[in-house]
């Protein structure tokens, strides 16, 4: 029995943080926010060439196809140095689709593509997961029409996987005619987001997909286990840097990290933040390996990691005083990356009672699943 | 218990109401500050009361009584209005009130009536980038060289540096007295050489606050309030002002009325927002809170017309309170749009002009600044409950 | 415009806070607990001299007709002294409903009664506020059978008001054949609860009750109104002893008072319950003086207080330390006393739903009950 | 990332699910502590490796080597059956450790058999009125009087003083050395005359905790562990063990199981309480906490088995989230419950005989027990955080 990461999940994990802490600086990042598309272009060349695209693509297809162990540790990874490449979407959610889901053609399209780092293909989920502005696309024929809202990694992208509210997955190439992309302005500026509204376009059902939920939802959980992983990494750094700011900063003759009420600011965080750790780890775990737990611990995962993520967002903030609030520190670029991933693929409060339909809460009977506690409940 | 202001206020209400309607299409917009309309009207409020009511007229004031309740009757009349609102900032809220009480004669002719006017615009230079929480630790220095001040420091948290005719100012003249009894409070135009001002860019995209560094800075010897080495009382008289003004709990229920309306607006796969339990709970969970705020402010509105009702802690408790409530409610209206929530800036889709995120951000800065919500608990644990201060630690 | 207590408010509830501190010591309230009826009658009945029982009283049945804020003011008093006697249900919610929803006659029967201590009536409101156990009554004819759960201020009544599920109240002798009454043990100890079994028992129905929920709502918002405000006054004094054995209790050679996070815990405690003492005052100046606002106030008031003084209740424990786990402190009375009012009349979540439906929540369109804000938010 | 344990061990779980299939029927209800049925039953479970696996043969232990997982199986497969549990307690739990690791031969063949099989009973004399979250402070007098401690003073939350026969204590017998320095640790049969035991009545009704009094109370001079002075050093191993041990993730998953159950079964106005979203999202909030909780826990059982994985603040914050997030969790069956959750002791429709309320206020004590919140907060900053200690106050 081994819980945590193997030596070459750690040793992935330090090598994009490592190379995160050399290329993509605070100054970098704010370049890329500024708007400076060739320094995230180089960003992401050197993440490809460390082989985040490939993790989930099948070794048929020239991947390397690894657990989601691997890819959330490089999630975690991307998180912390807020990497302002595509990935949860990109290199996790769509070569699972289109391997779970895909015709052969469609993968051997698409899939050697993705793992060389030639491809990158946007996903849209939001219809499925709860439309917003009644965004919906609608299949017809061999085309689809429609609106889909925040598509992850899309901004450009060279294909997009879109779902209808039944799950379906269609397959859009990017140069298809019909296709106009809008940029959507939001708080994190390491990510863009993208809407897109399609006329008539050609689009190609991943068949898999049909009348199988199963699917998405396997997409799905890829995509929050990814997002919660991008949000422990970034909250980690965050509270990493409070400490580190707490012992230099000096207010009254002393570092305000001496003061209880900034050690107990720092003690809850770590005490909230330190078992996401392994719960990311461990939902990870299950989507490969515990098909029962899989779907509940993504969701309970992704919602718990946000209410946390928010709390030490807003802590380590406070930590930092007035420079807390500046650019100069540029702190706000990680809250603003862990606020953008707590609205992604589901708000906690939408996860949540996801969470409860799949427990079958609203059929079952009580005593139904659960086991009847024995004993005394007070020894602990 | 009487919540009604009585007839003499309802013919005050009448009044303004009538002045409003009267000035409905007064546009401001698009005027510079300092320009003839802007000091136009504010002298016009002035003329009528609306406008430092209770100042004296020699110094340009209307020289009525003080009434907090036409103060707040005015102010729900005009908040209900498009017409230009009467000039705030720290000049007004802060600079006026210190000089009439402890400047000499000569500065309050030169300076209130302008303020008041609006033809000087002032700014605060208290803070420091190793003074924040433990501001009497400051070291901008301040040095009497023959009938001038030098001055040679940074401050920083400026708020309205770029625009300002002036600066009141804490400065370190006395640097061998404890460090309470150090400090003057000076005056300081902005136009002197040796000045220079740097934005500070912050989370939210907009840099509402500088830097101001100064270097050999020379003034006149008679720019201070108050004796040497009692900056620090001058001041302290001024930032019990500001503590107060930072929730206003009417803007507190309009937030509220405003975040209930978008949560009937705002839907998931066409189902309204509010008609979701889990968020409606938040929803009224927040709304408790404000309506126990609302109360709160009632009765902080009471003691300052009556005599003798004990509000210490009702007082100290409102910065803490009211920016944390604020922060969570912009934060809920986030999770209510979701996704959309997250859209800021010009983005297309955006709601309320992006405000939910820019609040959200801005209350977590107000949560830290002006004494931030820790220090609010050692003043609340100190002066409220007569809790210990800190204990000295040697070398300190 | 003057919000705040009268002089004659203040005094009331100084007299009372006065009176309890000299005839229910903490030994004495152990005695009640532990059994002593004696002990909690002669408490009972120095109250009944300081008038508690005539506040609600019309005049003309020698009652002193206040207004809600007095009643209030009495119940925070009498929480603050963890006060082992009746008073929300028989000395106001009971007048309240005879005084508007009873003939003369029934008014004539009781209400003189209950103004000079004489007669103490139950009210048991369980069922319309949300019905546990199926406990239910129904009516037929001149009589009554069915549950009653919780019935307040109910032991060694000698009248009950009891409502049915459509808000009727319905007015039973305490000695009417087929009426069983069963003890209810609940943690507080200070005021006995208990169950009414019903058989035919004979019952009057209060007539304006009939077909008219106004009547019920307006009994219930009394009640909510007087938890809160015993709430309040019990929790007030948590946060007071918990503030004083901070300034007694040593360790680490200093008062822990001294320690930040005891000071910040207290202030936390302060600023949390500040406001409820406004709050309670003006939602009971609504009661009286604004109907449009009083049911809204009512529940909210009810549903704020009961969650801040349930954290209130932790917090001063936890100030207290070790001691506050134990009987000899007695702190747990007061804590007991937070969390039965809490579960009474509606435990927050189902108030708050109330709240809700009062603001016609799930009918409006947005904009049609609340004011646009003028101008810029960001404008404190 | 392997949760499977192995072919071993399940070869492990299927001897012992036979050995607690076999054994079903025994039932030692009733049975008086240290009654022989009991230490039969007890040498029993040392017999198979069931109990004080580890502990070496010539102390009364089953001799096998440590295994963590060997060990959950044993208490998973247990905790399914009514059979009787193997003994715990601190004697067992604190003082057999710090004995095999710091007694002197004597004492480990005295006291570790007969405190594994249940003959003596121990309690813990740590904590005093006045020392408490500054444990060091301790008063509680030993005096070498010839070849006898003579010990006066008071002790405190003493568990089982009731019913045990021996005392492991903390005596101050240096009075003149530095605080941490001037405590021994003793061990005091609680038959010698001079000590008094009262119970401490506690919030829940009942009394699980004494005082007990000392007053020259003579033990024999060998009568202690570890060196004179030395008694932080040798308490501090066993702390240690006790902060790990106070939040079992596999009792606080039961324990949702639980309530999950009573929500499906609790209704209002017929309808399930866990068919109300506002309590439903309460639960899944809780819901998700616990599985963070739970996935802690393999990671420390993880540690145990597997070197060089650093847990230390995985470790280190147990305490602190197992005892707030049990007390929120009994706080959330009460409200599910409503009035029905405030019953108590033997009333009728008592739910669950009681046990959420009394978990609520129990955990209340554990909150504030085995070291505070506040100082677990202390510890977390300070020791996995690297922040500084509080600073030395003159004077205290």
């Amino acid at each position: 029995m081994y819980f945590g990461l193997s030596e070459e999940q750690q040793s992935l994990e330090d090598n994009i943080k490592k190379y995160l802490e050399d290329n993509a600086s605070l100054d970098s990042i704010k370049e890329v926010a500024g708007g400076d598309s060739a320094k995230s272009a180089d960003i992401h060349k050197g993440l490809l060439e460390l082989g985040i695209s490939g993790l989930m693509v099948p070794e048929e297809y020239g991947g390397l196809e690894l657990d989601m162990l691997f890819a959330s540790v490089v999630s975690g990874a991307l998180g912390s140095g807020t990497a302002p490449v595509p990935y949860a979407g990109a290199y996790v959610m769509a070569p699972i689709a289109l391997t779970l889901a895909g015709t052969d053609t469609q993968k051997e399209n698409w899939l050697p593509k993705i793992a060389g780092g030639e491809a990158v293909v946007g996903i849209g989920l939001s219809e499925y997961v709860g439309a917003r502005e009644d965004a919906a696309i609608t299949a017809s024929g061999k085309t689809i029409s429609g609106r889909c809202l925040f598509v992850i990694d899309a901004k450009e992208a060279d294909a997009y996987i879109l779902a209808n509210k039944a799950g379906e997955l269609y397959l859009v190439d990017a140069k298809a005619k019909g296709i106009s992309v809008t940029d959507l302005v939001t708080v994190d500026k390491t990510r863009p987001s993208i809407e897109l509204n399609l006329d008539n376009v050609e689009a190609e059902l991943l068949p898999g997909s049909e009348n199988n939920q199963d699917i998405i939802n396997k997409v799905l959980d890829a995509g929050r286990l990814m997002l919660a992983a991008d949000s422990i990494g970034a909250s980690q750094v965050m509270l990493d840097k409070a400490v580190a700011y707490s012992l230099e900063r000096k207010q009254f003759g002393r570092v305000i990290g001496s003061f209880q009420a900034v050690k107990h600011m720092c003690a809850e965080m770590a005490a909230e933040l330190e078992p996401c750790h392994s719960m990311i780890w461990h939902a990870s775990h299950c989507y490969d390996h515990d098909p029962s737990q899989a779907r509940l611990m993504a969701c309970h995962t992704k919602a718990h990691v946000s209410e946390v993520g928010k709390q030490i967002s807003k802590t380590a903030t406070e930590v930092h005083g007035g420079m807390g609030f500046t650019d100069e520190l540029g702190l706000h670029y990680w809250f603003k990356r862990i606020g953008l991933n707590r609205q992604l693929l589901g708000s906690p409060e939408l996860v949540r009672e996801e969470a409860a339909r799949i427990q079958n809460f609203d059929q079952s009977p009580a005593g139904g699943q659960s086991k009847k506690e024995v004993g005394n409940p007070l020894l602990v | 218990m009487e919540l009604e202001y009585g007839p003499e206020y309802d013919d005050f209400r009448a009044e303004v109401k009538s002045f409003v309607k009267e000035n409905e299409g007064v546009n401001l917009i698009g005027k510079s500050l300092r320009s003839s309309d802007r000091v136009d009207w504010q002298q016009k409020l002035i003329d009528h009361g609306y406008f430092a009511r209770s100042i004296p007229k020699e110094y340009g004031g209307f020289g009525g009584d003080m009434d907090i309740l036409k103060t707040r009757i005015i102010a729900e009349e005009f908040a209900k209005s498009p017409i230009p609102k009467p000039l705030g900032g720290q000049g007004i809220q802060m600079l006026v009130p210190t000089l009439l009480e402890l400047g000499t004669e000569d500065q309050k002719q030169a300076y209130v009536k302008p303020t008041l006017r609006g033809e000087i615009i002032w700014c605060q230079g208290y803070s420091e980038p190793n003074s924040g929480s433990d501001l009497a630790s400051l070291q901008t220095k301040g040095e009497l060289d023959g009938d001038e001040w030098v001055i040679n420091g940074q401050k920083i948290w400026t708020s309205t540096a770029k625009f300002a005719q002036m600066c009141f100012c804490l400065v370190r003249t006395e640097p061998d007295a404890p460090k309470h009894q150090g400090i003057s409070y000076l005056l300081i135009p902005m136009d002197t050489p040796g000045i220079e001002i740097r934005p500070i860019m912050q989370m939210t995209g907009d840099a509402d606050f500088n830097e101001v560094f100064f270097t050999d800075v020379r003034i006149p010897a008679t720019n201070i309030v108050g004796e040497r080495g009692e900056g620090w009382k001058v001041a302290n008289a001024t930032l019990t002002h500001e503590r107060g003004s930072l929730a206003d709990p009417d803007v507190m229920m309009n937030r509220l009325y405003a975040l209930i309306d978008l949560m009937k607006s705002e839907t998931i796969d066409g189902e309204r927002v509010i008609d979701k339990p889990a968020f409606r709970d938040r929803l009224l969970r927040v709304q408790g809170k404000v309506l126990a705020q609302q109360a709160n402010a009632l009765r902080l509105l009471s003691s300052s017309i009556n005599k003798g009702q004990d509000t210490t802690m009702a007082r100290f408790i409102t910065k803490l309170i009211g920016t944390e409530l604020r922060h969570e409610l912009e934060g809920l209206a986030i999770d209510a749009m979701g996704e959309m929530g997250t859209l800021y800036e010009d983005s297309p889709h955006l709601r309320d002009s992006g405000s939910w995120q820019m609040s959200y951000m801005y209350f977590l800065g107000l949560i830290i600044g002006g004494g931030t919500n820790q220090i609010q608990k050692n003043i609340i644990s100190e002066r409220a409950l007569g809790m210990p201060k800190e204990p000295k630690i040697p070398g300190a």
